[in-house]
């Protein structure tokens, strides 16, 4: 039996809030009350990134919260989909270049699926979410890494110690 | 020490939509010590407010600081600009913003009334709410276009109008909000399993909201008669039936109580400045430099909130300061946490309703 | 050998998963929700087993295979009609190694819930050992399979035993207001935190077994009367869903003060009246 | 208890509120503000929109031949609608109630590549246009 | 015949008497590796005997045995003004009185002094096997601690098990006192032993409160001459309890009671672990404390369905959950086990006074099992206490990663309390079963209430220190046991062994072994029967699949899960909320239940006047 | 709006509060600091209950080296508005620790001008 095709029957949900201004922290909130609902797909918000496959990430990442996003990130099993959610997870949105800021999610980690609007309504959530399952059916088990951090080849992946290695670079500019 | 286990309660937890950190030390999940971090948040809006961006641009950026009691940012920020250029705004703008404010107070309280029943291991309740908050939602779609980010004030008045259909259309919606918040209120207050579970948890009393500082539903609950919409002019509030709802108990159960009263009440006020609606301009242009200093309070649905701000005759305001109410409210949370057991954490911490986003701006 | 009890208990997870299916759309329509579909739990048990698996260390990972293959021995030795308290100390058994993998990780929830699992066995073991006791009065016997075949019905005569387990099933199954130990918005699920993929796979399924299992106790108050155990089955079933869509979480000295102080001395008028009108 | 084991038992047997939205539209109503739709042929190049957006999601970059180019980032606008109300030619630019779709990396416009060339092109034009009036 | 008998009593002593004069730790070794073949051997040989079987010792031993007394109280009343405790001076005195009024009034008997059935037998055997295998646990435990010291300490132990032997098997009252006031000197001095000032005090309440005891028995002797002219254990069985007052019973309950670090009287058996840890394992196990089951079974067959004996459930019931429920308070890992043995006491003598065969069956059950698990897990302490130097249950925080063995002998003794197939657990299911049997004429109520709750609260409390001890921080990077000495390994591993092995067999154990002692107590067995592994009850049965498969659950798999490693999986760090906070991870303490601990006192002394006042009948 | 604005030097600023604090009748708002180049403009600003728009501030002047007096022991909850202060304009404030929004790799001292 295929057993990709059930992924995307029962994506389970990990939410983080990187420094949004809880608008839409409260829309995807509404989205799993009764109006929209989104228990249908099979979806449960499990608030434990070792149970999750879609990373809803809300808000620019601010300075403190990045190692955070980062870890919960690396604790959750592949196959996973980042969602980010509102034009600031995905861009910065009016918090671009402010100075506690590292604008869109994905100068942190890889994003999948892009989310507009300010605060994204529960439709677009839902939009998303579903074109994130599409995603999520394609995607490899391999270990998922952000762009900038480099594994030389043949190297045997170990997760603890990649998850210090990119929070190595991260916080690069904090010890200078 | 080797008796207690640290529990962390954020950044990322279930419980919580947004980031904030307490480190718990409890001992037989009584907490004995506590640590607070709410920084996490923080993005430099106020720098922004000062350097990037026009004081008539502001407005908008302030209302991201939080995005569930928006109006009351871009309000207390417009309050004060016009404040400080003498802009005599018209009546009816005035009106618009006392109706967007309302309901914008009665999906925040409502919101927060369900989060604290979800956390409380309620989560019918929850649903229950949500669902009649999504007529709220409604609502404030139809009057400013967008469910949170409003953006509906701007200096000088209110960036739309209000049409006819609209009104009755809303006068629909309210009717049937307001028989779903009565019932609401009715639960909250009657609810077996809340009043085991709530009564008599995080109290704050009568002394220490005061010794603390303490603004909003909160300080109500605990008896203190604080309400900036009484307190401060901003908005002809008086004219329109507000009414002042305190009660004695302090704890999860009376401050969810005292928003239910509020959410009705809102209703009630909604409801006269639609009947009362004036006729007229909604804005009016706002010209030249803002210049001297000036400093507003404003009564959002989670407290006072207080805006600060400085001129010196450029487009770039020279000061910005922001007060929120959530920010009032860490040190008496902090204070209230030792020697609570650790399953009543989440719901104390909800039924504060912090807004963390508004404390790190 | 007990061939019949033997497949079904194979098949128990199949059964208790259509059970949490149809828990899941009945809260969700009494949430005003559409919810999921019936078949919901069997989706998230194959994309389980799609994942790539995440451990802490391998003994913790160990120990949640070794909850479901417990919990599981435990259904066989309730269903395969032996003696009944020996099969409510099994469940004991069972939740052991869920409990020392709890306890076998350095994370505070794990632990926390953990105890609050033992706290749950604090509370709802007393009340089973006389619940055993209350269905030996009636039938005379321990063993299961001469329960089941009894011309007695303990309902009928231990009305407020089988209402004082009615209470405390949530306690068991973890269901609001008694479910302290995973309580999702306190400790994110307890015990079971810290597994993922495959070996969270086996916590989850090995939940559907324990409805299997709790419900099995409840079909033993229709006695001999399978039919009126059925109904009490599908009523308990109703009965605990809308308790769960009615009522807050309660804290964990409630919970334990509720159980011993109000379901214990249920049970335990109910045994004195009943020897009182026997004798 | 009492009051919500009845609105629990009714919610059992009506049908639930929700609203299937992929299967079923929902659409935005009336007045929502969504997508900035921006019309080249109104366009009297001001660049007044450019200068009140918040979030700088429009940008102008400069030609060589002095002409503009409008760019519209709708992943970074806040759908204030300012830059509609800022606009002095009507129907220029319009808000229209639809919402960006959510879409993948690839399609997200190069937005630093964008305000760079922005800058970049301004200063050139403006340099050229100081040393032209000289 | 008496030969082996006297042997018996002897043999520990001259063992003890070598031990002491032998000048090199070897030797002393050796003498007391000999005592656990010799001991063993003996108590075989008696049980090979035609039983019961009654010894008239030369006349002269009575006169010495008096004598002894004498000596024995003046020695106590020395140590009460030695040390100027009040109590102890007291209360010597008082026996000293009483015990003159006895020998005055004591008439001469016929019945034979010593008196040797199943049960005497079989405790005999119990002493034998866990009593020396904690001698020579000793030996290597006082390596470590003080060699030049160490003769002394083993040949008090030994000692020790010559005088429990000698007071099993004693069939006169005025004797059973001598030898029950000998106990508390042993204890007495094994306490001290240390001399230090905390030793010294906890030495002195052990003998104050013993001395209660002895007073009670002398009570008890006192009245039961006076009225019956009776002073031995057969001939009170031979009253008729119908027409009898029950005071003497009452009174030799009392002191059962006391003996059994009963509440309010359990604190000298808390003090007890001052000493070396051997010491401890020595009382809680085979020695001292099992007088006060033994005593009340002898007493069962006459209090069995009296109001003493329901008393005594209620009492000993609320001693079994409340000791349990302290026990949850206490984070010193001896004082957690000093508390379930009292808790477990109170089992025991609740079966006991139920008195039924299969009571008295899971009685005895009770008795084997507690002693060896107890001696198991003291051992363990010790070892801790030695080789990893921890004394609380904080310090023993993932103790796995160095000590799997360790880890693993404690779980099973830890388990072995509670859990499905082991024999502790199979004598309360037998209870369960027993008192719902009589639940249908609307008794025993309260001890179902008492075994489930006190069972499930110990349950809460083994699993909360099992759950301290396994805790990890990762993976093991290569298995590695840790090294234990020899003698540590082999002695806890025989008990464990035997804790294991004799739960698989636990039927056949009990319907052929522990059941022909039952014969002796009560006047039939109990009725069970074994079949394979299978134990039938007349209510129930046990199936040997059920006891093999848990067992397989139970030992098998998580010993196995060390070695298990899934190569091809990631590790990840535990999941704290996306942070990394410094955690300090303890567990529950329960002191919410430490306030109770005065109202608990204050019912168990309430308790303690009612059996003692309704009980006994002295009203 | 009534405000009565009272200026006192810096360490004038904890007695000139002490002498009209009254937790009954005054609420305390907040403490703000304005950069005006080289040194800080410090506003305590409290309000009446129950009154309409009455106000009080006390203003002080701090250099960017000088520290600033804490009024916990007055009012408790002041502490995080008086650790915010220290923390954006990196000024010394009595008992504040740093780093309550800050992170090691933001901007030092943001709030300040240039």
């Amino acid at each position: 039996m295929e057993l990709k095709k059930f992924r995307k029957k029962s994506p389970w949900i990990l939410h983080y809030n990187t420094g949004s201004c809880n608008g839409c922290d409260i829309e995807i909130l509404a989205c799993l009350a009764p109006k929209y609902d989104l228990e249908r797909f099979g979806i449960l918000n499990r608030g434990n990134p070792k149970q999750s496959d879609i990373l809803l990430v809300t808000g620019p990442v601010t300075k403190r919260a990045k190692e955070r996003l980062l870890r919960l990130y690396f604790e959750m099993p592949e196959p996973k989909v980042v969602v980010a959610v509102g034009a600031c997870a995905c861009t910065g949105g009016v918090f671009r270049h402010m100075y506690n800021v590292e604008n869109g999610v994905d100068s942190i980690i890889p994003v999948d699926v892009y989310v507009p609007g300010c605060a994204a309504r529960p439709e677009s959530i839902i939009d998303g979410v579903v074109k994130a399952l599409e995603i999520l059916e394609k995607k490899k088990k391999e270990i998922e890494l952000p762009p900038y951090c480099k594994v030389p080849e043949g190297e045997k992946l170990n997760r603890r110690k990649l998850l210090e290695r990119c929070l190595e670079v991260i916080n690069a500019g904090r010890r200078s | 020490m080797g008796k207690r286990i640290t529990v962390p309660f954020g950044s990322q937890h279930v419980a919580l939509p947004e980031p904030v950190r307490f480190v718990f030390q409890t001992e037989n999940e009584r907490i004995v010590d506590v640590e607070v971090d709410v920084g996490y948040v923080h993005r430099g809006i106020e720098k922004a407010c000062s350097t990037r961006f026009k004081y008539m641009q502001v407005g908008y950026v302030v209302a991201r600081v939080c995005g569930l009691c928006a109006i009351s940012h871009t309000l207390g920020y417009v309050t004060a600009i016009e404040r400080l250029m003498e802009v005599e705004v018209p009546k009816r703008a005035l009106y618009l913003r006392v109706l967007v404010s309302e309901l914008d107070r009665i999906h925040s309280h409502l919101l927060a009334m369900g989060h604290t029943a979800e956390v409380a291991g309620y989560e019918n309740l929850f649903m229950q709410t949500f669902r009649y908050r999504e007529s709220v939602m409604e609502l404030l779609e139809l009057i400013t276009g967008n469910r949170v980010q409003f953006d509906y004030v701007c200096p000088g008045g209110v960036n739309r109008d209000m049409t006819t259909e609209l009104e009755k259309e809303i006068r629909k919606k309210l009717k049937e909000l307001e028989e779903k918040c009565l019932w609401l209120k009715d639960v909250f207050e009657n609810d077996f399993s809340l009043n085991l579970r709530w009564k008599g948890v995080g109290v704050v009393t009568k002394e220490m909201a005061k010794e603390m500082n303490v603004v909003g539903p909160p300080a109500r609950a605990a008896g203190l008669e604080t309400d900036v919409r009484a307190e401060f002019n901003y908005l002809p509030f008086e004219e329109v039936g507000f009414k002042l709802i305190t009660r004695r108990g302090g704890d999860i159960y009376d401050r969810n109580l005292v928003r239910a009263e509020e959410v009705i009440n809102s209703i009630e006020m909604v409801k006269n400045v639609l009947d009362g609606l004036p006729e007229g301009e909604i804005k009016v242009p706002v010209k030249g430099l803002p210049e001297g200093e000036t400093f507003v309070r404003v009564e959002a649905p989670r407290g006072e909130l207080f805006y600060y701000i400085k001129g010196t005759k450029k487009m770039v305001l020279d000061r910005v300061r922001i007060r929120v109410p959530t920010f009032a409210n860490i040190p008496v949370m902090k204070k209230l946490f030792i020697g609570m057991d650790y399953s009543d954490v989440p719901a104390t911490v909800i039924s504060f309703d912090p807004c963390l986003s508004c404390t790190a701006r | 050998m007990n061939w019949e009890a033997l497949v079904f208990t194979l098949f128990s997870p199949v059964i208790g998963g259509f059970i949490y299916g149809l828990e899941r759309v009945v809260r969700a329509r009494m949430q005003g929700r559409v919810g999921p579909p019936v078949l919901q739990p069997f989706y998230d048990f194959l994309k389980l087993m799609d994942k790539r698996s995440i451990v802490i260390h391998s003994f913790h990972a160990f120990m949640g295979i070794m909850y479901l293959v417990g919990t599981w021995f435990s259904l066989y030795v309730l269903l395969s009609g032996g003696d009944l308290l020996i099969a409510i100390f099994f469940h004991v058994l069972s939740l052991a190694f869920l409990v020392v993998g709890g306890f076998s990780v350095r994370s505070p929830y794990s632990i926390l819930g953990a105890m609050r699992e033992l706290l749950h066995m604090v509370a709802y073991e007393p009340l089973y050992v006389l619940t055993a006791a209350g269905l030996y009065l009636v039938t005379g016997t321990f063993q299961i399979s001469e329960i089941l075949n009894s011309n007695e019905v303990p309902l009928f005569v231990l009305p407020l035993v089988f209402v004082s387990i009615l209470l405390s099933l949530p306690t068991l199954l973890k269901k609001s207001p008694f479910d302290i130990a995973e309580a999702h918005q306190e400790i994110i699920g307890g015990p079971e935190i810290e597994y993922s993929g495959k070996f969270y796979e086996a916590v989850y399924t090995a939940k559907w077994i324990e409805y299997v299992y709790v419900f099995f106790l409840i079909f033993l108050f229709g006695g001999g009367n399978h039919l009126l155990g059925a109904f009490l089955v599908l009523f308990a079933f109703f009965f605990f869903n809308l308790l769960d869509n009615v009522t807050a979480r309660v804290n964990f000295r409630q919970m334990v003060a509720f159980h011993w102080y109000v379901l214990i001395p249920l049970v335990v008028i109910n045994l004195m009246l009943l020897a009182l009108w026997r004798g | 208890m009492k009051e919500m084991l009845k609105a629990t038992i009714k919610n059992l047997f009506s049908k639930p509120v929700t609203v299937k939205y992929p299967e079923e539209p929902s659409p935005p109503p009336i007045g929502y503000r969504g997508l900035i739709v921006y019309d080249e042929s109104l366009c009297i190049f001001c660049t007044k929109c450019e200068m009140v957006c918040p979030p700088g999601a429009i940008k102008f970059t400069y030609k060589d031949n002095g002409k503009k180019e409008f760019h519209y980032n709708p992943y970074l606008c806040i759908y204030c609608g300012e830059c509609v109300r800022a606009c002095p030619k009507p129907g220029c630019l319009t808000q229209v109630e639809n919402t960006a779709e959510p879409a993948v990396a690839q399609d997200i416009p190069e937005w630093n590549l964008i305000e760079r060339k922005a800058e970049e092109s301004k200063r050139k034009f403006l340099a050229e246009r100081a040393k032209r009036k000289k | 015949m008496e030969k082996v008998i006297y042997s018996l009593f002897l043999l520990p002593w001259l063992l003890a008497l070598l031990v002491f004069v032998s000048p090199f730790h070897r030797l002393r070794q050796l003498i007391t590796f000999l005592s656990f073949p010799i001991l063993t051997y003996l108590s075989f040989k008696v049980w090979n005997l035609k039983l019961p079987l009654f010894i008239t010792p030369p006349e002269w031993v009575n006169l010495a045995v008096t004598l002894f007394d004498y000596g024995l109280l003046l020695y106590f009343l020395y140590q009460g003004i030695k040390f100027r405790n009040f109590l102890v001076s007291v209360l010597a005195a008082a026996q000293l009185f009483l015990l003159s009024w006895v020998l005055l009034i004591i008439p001469h008997g016929e019945t034979p002094p010593i008196y040797v059935d199943g049960l005497t037998t079989f405790m005999y055997f119990i002493v034998a096997t866990v009593g020396s295998l904690i001698c020579i646990y000793a030996t290597k435990y006082m390596e470590q601690e003080d060699l030049d010291r160490e003769n002394r300490f083993v040949a008090a132990l030994l000692w020790f098990l010559g005088v429990m032997n000698f007071a099993v098997s004693v069939n006169n009252v005025e004797w059973f006192f001598a030898l029950f006031e000998t106990t508390t000197l042993a204890s007495y001095v094994l306490i001290r032993f240390r001399w230090d000032s905390v030793s010294i005090s906890n030495a002195l309440q052990a003998l104050w409160m013993n001395q209660i005891g002895g007073i009670a028995i002398l009570l008890a002797l006192l009245f039961g001459i006076k009225y019956y002219s009776v002073y031995s254990f057969t001939d009170i069985l031979k009253v008729n309890p119908a027409v009898t007052s029950m005071i003497p019973l009452g009174f030799l309950a009392i002191a059962a009671l006391v003996k059994g670090a009963q509440m309010p009287f359990h604190r000298w058996l808390l003090g007890a672990m001052v000493a070396p840890t051997p010491v401890s394992a020595i009382l809680h196990s085979a020695t001292m404390v099992k007088i006060a089951p033994y005593l009340i079974l002898r007493l069962s067959p006459v209090i069995k369905g009296t109001l003493l004996a329901k008393l005594l459930i209620v009492t000993t019931g609320f001693v079994f959950v409340s000791a349990g429920l302290l026990a949850l308070t206490q984070d010193n890992f001896k004082k957690i086990l000093a508390y379930s043995t009292i808790s477990l006491l109170g089992l025991m003598m609740l079966t006991a006074s139920m008195g039924s065969p299969t009571a008295v069956l899971a009685s005895l059950l009770l008795i084997l099992f507690h002693a060896v698990v107890k001696a198991l897990l003291f051992m363990e302490a010790g070892v801790i206490e030695k080789l990893f130097k921890a004394k609380y249950i904080e310090e023993i925080r993932r103790l796995v990663e160095k000590a799997p063995i360790t880890v693993v002998f404690i779980s099973i003794g830890f388990m072995s309390m509670t859990i499905v197939p082991y024999g502790i657990f199979m004598a309360k299911w037998l209870t369960l079963e027993e008192a719902s049997n009589f639940l249908s004429h609307g008794a025993y109520v309260g001890s179902i209430i008492f075994i489930a709750t006190g069972s499930v609260i110990l349950t809460l409390l083994y699993f909360k220190v099992i759950g301290v001890m396994t805790r990890k921080r990762g993976e093991f990077m290569r298995f590695k046991l840790e090294k234990l000495p020899f003698i540590y390994l082999s002695t806890a591993g025989l008990l464990a062994l035997f804790t294991i092995v004799g739960s698989i067999f636990i039927a056949h154990l009990s319907a052929d072994f522990v059941n022909a002692v039952v014969a002796s107590i009560s006047s039939s067995p109990a009725p069970v029967k074994a079949s394979g592994l299978t134990l039938i009850t007349p209510l129930s049965e046990v199936y040997g699949w059920q006891i093999i498969g848990a067992f397989i659950l139970l030992l098998i798999v998580p010993i196995f899960a060390y070695f298990v490693h899934f190569p091809e999986v990631d590790r990840v760090y535990e999941y704290t909320c996306g942070e990394r906070v410094e955690t300090t991870l303890g567990t529950y303490n329960f002191f919410c239940v430490s306030q109770v601990e005065p109202l608990i006192e204050t019912a168990a002394v309430a308790l303690f006047i009612i059996t003692l006042v309704l009980g006994g009948g002295l009203i | 709006m009534r405000v009565e604005e009272v200026k006192v030097p810096l360490r004038e600023v904890r007695r000139t509060i002490k002498e009209f604090y009254d937790p009954n009748v005054w609420h305390f708002i907040t403490v703000n600091g304005t950069d005006l180049g080289g040194k800080v403009e410090l506003k305590w600003f409290f309000c009446k209950y129950g009154e309409k728009e009455t106000f009080k501030v006390v203003t002080a002047e701090a250099g960017y080296d000088d520290e600033i007096p804490t009024i916990t022991y007055l009012i408790p909850s002041a502490w995080i508005a008086e650790w915010e202060l220290a923390d954006l304009f990196d000024l010394k404030v009595e008992g504040a620790k740093k780093g309550l929004f800050l992170d090691p790799d933001s901007p030092k001292a943001p709030l300040r001008r240039g």
